[in-house]
């Protein structure tokens, strides 16, 4: 569904993707882990089209969308919850969960969508009027997966929703991220820094390390190869 | 040499940091390490003074330095890098060294021209950068640019070298070159405070490493001790619990 | 190598010298009048340069330091009879005075907030001249300032004489300038242009660099206003508005921001260019307002940042082989200020 | 209360509203683009030549010519953007800076050069009429002003937080990322954002075209105005711009009130700098800042 190969990305002078090769299935759950500033965030930018490629190729069910702008590229079907959600603060959460839906032109579809999100996450519905900024940051990641969930996106991006959110909501959101997986079919694409907690999610795994792919393999396995906290803690 | 004592900074209602306490040991090289936005660089912040600290003291060589101007504490013989601009890309590597000497003439003001020209040659051969002396530094690869901030930072003839992230966007061998001038560095008596995300790095360099996650500080010890201790790797790793 | 180099360097210089120093008996008055102006223009833009261009501080306040030079200098003479060279000094004396002032406020802002606070002392100065007809000659100005007589024992009534005033003035300005930024005082303006909080880190203070680039900038605006009144005898406040100020703006950027030979060849071409073209001279500042628009989107590093690059495009067709790439992108962003 | 003072306290209003106009653009285009465009009073004076070649050589109906000032100078200002701006987005601040000066001067002398120096008014239709408020009489011409800018303001507001492409330009001025994320063209949106502001300064110079007079170099001082209103205000902030053009407004009229008139320039500049040495950040700052 999602192809990515040889992708380089450069900021300024810096190479922070350096070649990198992976492939998202139908239905799938990949994840991408990895330490700090090794890279995940700038790939889920460049997949958008906020951050440009200086090499390699980006398809979408066969469309190449690394030159694309990126509202094309949420046309055609890419939700991307952005590390650390992002909503609009001085918005209000229905205003936020409104912009999600910002290039769909039905809308009696949007309100059913509307009521399906606040089913998803009640607390969203008590907050309707409140303005995004005031909420706390569970509450904010529920609203970003809220807005990206209006678009009914093909492929979902989530960028780090761990980071930053109390270890109870956590798992509230971890549990949505498996839902929305299992229940309505969506692929997802998952950028995390907790390993252990993406690993038990995923079905399939990459790990990266200063730019590039250096393990990739099922999740189960990956999640007992000592290998990994190897990788994270440093050991040459 | 340096004491962080009780630091404490508020953004806006979020503590970035909450009382944070380490010292630092003369002639050591002491390494910063924590996930994304544990408050590695607002630590550096304060104790430069970037913005001072909510509450709490920093000491260095046993004087209180909170609160006091920048340019008064590399007077003093505190140095710090940024992560990414970090030189003065117009200038050629001689004149950025130059530029980092500037703070000698208040601190030693009988200095001599032909000591100042020594001391440029002494520090361009030590960080290696002896035969571009007139590249612009712009035109510096990323890692030579590290160096050359370096060479900066030494300029001030700084007793205590602060550095944010300096291996970012190098690539191994050039990291494994950046350590090896660390040590160099330390050997001329610099005390070295560090702030990395390379863990081969950060535990191959430092003798004691602290650890920040979410602003506090959760475990400080040798690069062995961090390894092993089970809230450090809870910390890079993740509890994974669904519940 | 270096030997050879240094003797082309001073041979080249020799005739420089010699060019300049005969060019008032080989031109006619209306083509060293023409020269006369560049010359004070260069003073007046390389004092511009040094704040702007080695300091990286937008500054609209110079036109009116310059006024202040030339109406302390025209008062002086005219009123109090004091000479020529005394009122020279004392016009740079309270341009600098004045700039220290300005710097003392404005140097607080960064970036745009400086900009627009010098924009507005401009315009104070000019509208303070303008409303103070007893001492400034209100809208009217001031006419009949007279030549300097006999310094040096030199008639400087005649144009091809006040010539060599001007030209010591532009050269011992120029020399000024760029042995300034060889000082370390000078190497700490270039690093506050370029990055100024690593500066303050490594002990520079930062807003004491600035302020001595100000005042002395101020100072050689004074100097250049102080001839300027004297050469062309008659000052108004309509010389010295913000139009103007942008045209001195343009004179650096469109030369090249931030070097010594770039504003000369700025001033020298915004003033010869409308006289070379006389039908063209009254669309003067459309003109100079779309060079501008295009040589902050097409050459940032201006005429001289232009040649160069065409010369290094030039050299290395020759020698293809350059592991070094130009970095030209980051260095053209930060061409002014940032 | 003497007539002059009411007289007065119209006037301030009168001229506060058009502040408003001019300083409520140039604060979206700050808020959201982060371009500083001194340029924008050029916008305000070809609003006024607009306004007077329908009305004075055309015979349109004033309040028709101003709709389509309202247009052309939108369109106008869309295509500045474009061309000028857009490939500057990289640009540091004061690059951008410098580029909209120059883009002022080049405008203002072109007018200057095709139309002359001469000073034209706009003919407007209910001009000499006036009624009577608290005993002292006000002309209709002002009231339609007034009523007309507090229209345009309102309708401004109820754009930006009703239409959706109020609210694509609301969240690209909290989050550009965030709203590119949600498939807002940003491209086009600074577009808008841009002939927005030229459409608004186009009215308040049609507006003041008929009450004074248009000429080739109106726009200098109110363009700067609009600037300083916005630190007055608070740069970035809607609220804070339209306090600040009341607050300017009245400034000006009573240091005419009280001053001799030369000095009314003069305000502008020292409010600026005591309202940067003291409240940096402005009076209303971070309001309703990103």
């Amino acid at each position: 569904m999602l192809n990515i190969q040889d992708l380089c990305v450069n900021y300024e002078k810096n190479q922070v993707i350096k070649g990198i090769s992976m492939e998202v299935k139908e239905g799938e759950i990949v994840t991408l882990i990895g330490a700090n500033g090794a890279g995940k965030t700038t790939l889920l930018r460049t997949i958008s089209g906020i951050k440009s490629s200086s090499s390699g190729s980006i398809e979408f069910m066969g469309n190449p969308i690394h030159k694309m702008p990126s509202h094309k590229i949420v046309d055609l079907g890419i939700g991307h919850i952005p590390e650390g959600r992002r909503v609009f603060p001085e918005m209000t959460v229905k205003e936020n969960l409104e912009m999600g839906a910002y290039r769909r032109k039905d809308s009696k579809e949007m309100k059913k969508e509307l009521d399906h999100i606040f089913e998803l996450f009640p607390r969203l519905k008590e907050r309707i009027s409140q303005r995004a900024g005031t909420l706390s940051g569970g509450e904010q990641q529920m609203l970003a997966i809220g807005r990206a969930i209006m678009l009914r996106p093909k492929v979902y991006l989530f960028d780090e929703p761990s980071l930053g959110i109390a270890p109870l909501v956590i798992a509230e959101i971890a549990q949505m991220i498996k839902r929305l997986n299992e229940e309505e079919g969506a692929t997802i694409l998952l950028v995390e820094q907790n390993a252990n907690l993406a690993l038990k999610l995923s079905h399939r795994a990459y790990i990266l390390e200063t730019g590039k792919i250096s393990l990739e393999g099922p999740s189960e396995e990956l999640a007992n190869d000592d290998r990994v906290q190897k990788i994270y803690l440093g050991y040459e | 040499m340096l004491e962080v004592k009780n630091v404490c900074r508020n953004f806006k209602g979020l503590q970035a940091l909450s009382d944070v306490s380490f010292t630092v040991e003369e002639g050591t090289i002491f390494g910063v390490i924590g996930p994304n936005g544990a408050g590695k660089s607002t630590l550096f912040n304060c104790i430069t003074n970037y913005f001072p600290p909510s509450s709490g003291n920093v000491y260095f060589e046993g004087k209180e330095i909170t609160g006091i101007k920048p340019h008064k504490i590399t007077e003093l013989g505190i140095t710090r890098t940024f992560q990414h601009t970090q030189v003065f890309p117009q200038l050629t590597v001689y004149d950025n060294v130059v530029t980092g000497q500037y703070v000698i003439k208040q601190k030693d003001p009988g200095r001599t021209k032909t000591q100042f020209d020594e001391d440029v040659e002494r520090i361009l051969k030590l960080v290696g950068l002896d035969s571009y002396r007139e590249t612009i530094a712009s035109n510096l690869s990323m890692g030579d640019q590290t160096r050359l901030a370096i060479g900066i930072a030494l300029a001030t003839e700084a007793k205590l070298l602060l550095l944010d992230e300096p291996a970012a966007g190098m690539n191994p061998e050039e990291t494994k070159q950046l350590m090896n001038l660390l040590r160099n560095v330390r050997e001329q008596g610099v005390t070295i405070v560090l702030i990395e995300h390379d863990m081969k790095a950060v535990m191959g360099i430092c003798e004691r490493i602290v650890v920040l996650e979410y602003g506090q500080k959760i475990a400080e010890g040798t690069p062995e001790e961090i390894r092993q201790n089970p809230q450090v790797i809870k910390a890079y790793l993740g509890s994974g619990d669904i519940a | 190598m270096t030997k050879n180099l240094n003797a082309k360097k001073l041979s080249l210089i020799a005739l420089c010298a010699i060019i300049l120093l005969v060019i008032p008996i080989l031109l006619g008055d209306y083509h060293v009048h023409v020269i006369n102006q560049i010359g004070i223009f260069i003073i007046l833009v390389t004092s511009l340069n040094l704040i702007l261009g080695y300091t990286g501080q937008l500054s609209f306040a110079h036109i009116g330091l310059f006024a202040i030079g030339a109406y302390t200098s025209s008062i002086l003479m005219m009123t109090y009879n004091v000479p020529f060279l005394l009122s020279l000094l004392l016009s740079m004396v309270a341009s600098a005075f004045f700039g220290l002032l300005v710097g003392l406020i404005a140097l607080r802002f960064t970036t745009h907030f400086f900009a627009i606070v010098t924009l507005a002392f401009g315009e104070i100065i000019r509208l303070i001249i303008y409303n103070m007809p007893d001492l400034t000659g209100g809208p009217n100005g001031i006419y009949n300032i007279p030549f300097p007589p006999n310094v040096f024992g030199l008639d400087f009534s005649q144009r091809s004489h006040f010539y060599y005033i001007i030209l010591i003035g532009a050269v011992a300005t120029v020399l000024f300038v760029k042995y300034m930024i060889g000082t370390r005082t000078g190497k700490a303006m270039i690093a506050v242009r370029e990055n100024e909080t690593f500066a303050q880190f490594i002990g520079i203070n930062t807003w004491k660099v600035k302020m001595i680039s100000f005042t002395l900038s101020a100072a050689l605006a004074g100097f250049a206003g102080s001839i300027y009144a004297h050469y062309n005898s008659y000052i108004s406040p309509y010389s010295f508005t913000m139009m103007e100020s942008v045209t001195l703006l343009l004179m650096v950027i469109i030369g090249g921001v931030g070097t010594i030979f770039g504003p000369i060849l700025g001033a020298a071409f915004l003033i010869t260019l409308p006289e070379l073209l006389r039908d063209v001279n009254e669309w003067r500042l459309v003109i100079f307002g779309a060079l501008l628009v295009l040589t902050i989107m097409f050459m940032p590093k201006g005429l001289l940042g232009l040649f160069k690059s065409i010369q290094e495009k030039v050299k290395s067709s020759k020698k293809p082989v350059s592991n070094i790439d130009s970095g030209l992108g980051e260095e053209e962003r930060k061409s002014v200020g940032s | 209360m003497s007539e002059q003072i009411i007289q007065a306290l119209i006037n301030g209003l009168v001229s506060g509203s058009i502040y408003a106009l001019m300083a409520v653009g140039f604060t979206l285009v700050f808020g959201i683009m982060h371009v500083i465009n001194l340029a924008h009073g050029e916008l305000y004076m070809l609003g006024g030549f607009s306004t007077f070649f329908m009305v004075s050589i055309y015979q349109i109906n004033f309040f028709v010519a101003l709709i389509a000032t309202l247009i052309i100078i939108g369109v106008f200002g869309f295509f500045i953007e474009k061309i000028i701006f857009k490939p500057l987005r990289n640009a540091s601040l004061l690059n951008t800076l410098l580029a909209s000066i120059g883009l002022s001067l080049f405008i203002s002398n072109l007018v200057l050069k095709l139309a002359g120096s001469d000073m034209r008014n706009i003919e407007f239709p209910f001009s000499g009429q006036s009624i009577s408020i608290l005993g002292t009489s006000v002309s209709v011409h002002r009231i339609v002003v007034l009523l007309l800018t507090a229209f345009l303001v309102c309708l401004l507001g109820w754009v930006i937080k009703y239409t959706k492409v109020g609210k694509a330009l609301r969240a690209t001025a909290q989050d550009t990322d965030a709203a590119a994320l949600m498939g807002v063209n940003i491209n086009l949106i600074y577009g808008i954002i841009f002939a927005i502001s030229a459409g608004l300064a186009a009215v308040a110079g049609g507006l003041i075209g008929s009450l004074y007079v248009v000429d080739p170099s109106m726009g200098m001082m109110p363009g700067m105005k609009a600037f300083i209103i916005v630190i007055l205000g608070g740069m970035g902030s809607v609220v804070g711009a339209l306090l600040g053009a009341l607050i300017f407004g009245y400034a000006e009229t009573f240091t005419t009130l009280f001053l001799e008139s030369s000095y009314q320039e003069l305000v502008g500049f020292i409010i600026l700098i005591l309202v940067l040495l003291f409240k940096p950040s402005g009076l209303f700052g971070g309001v309703n800042t990103k």
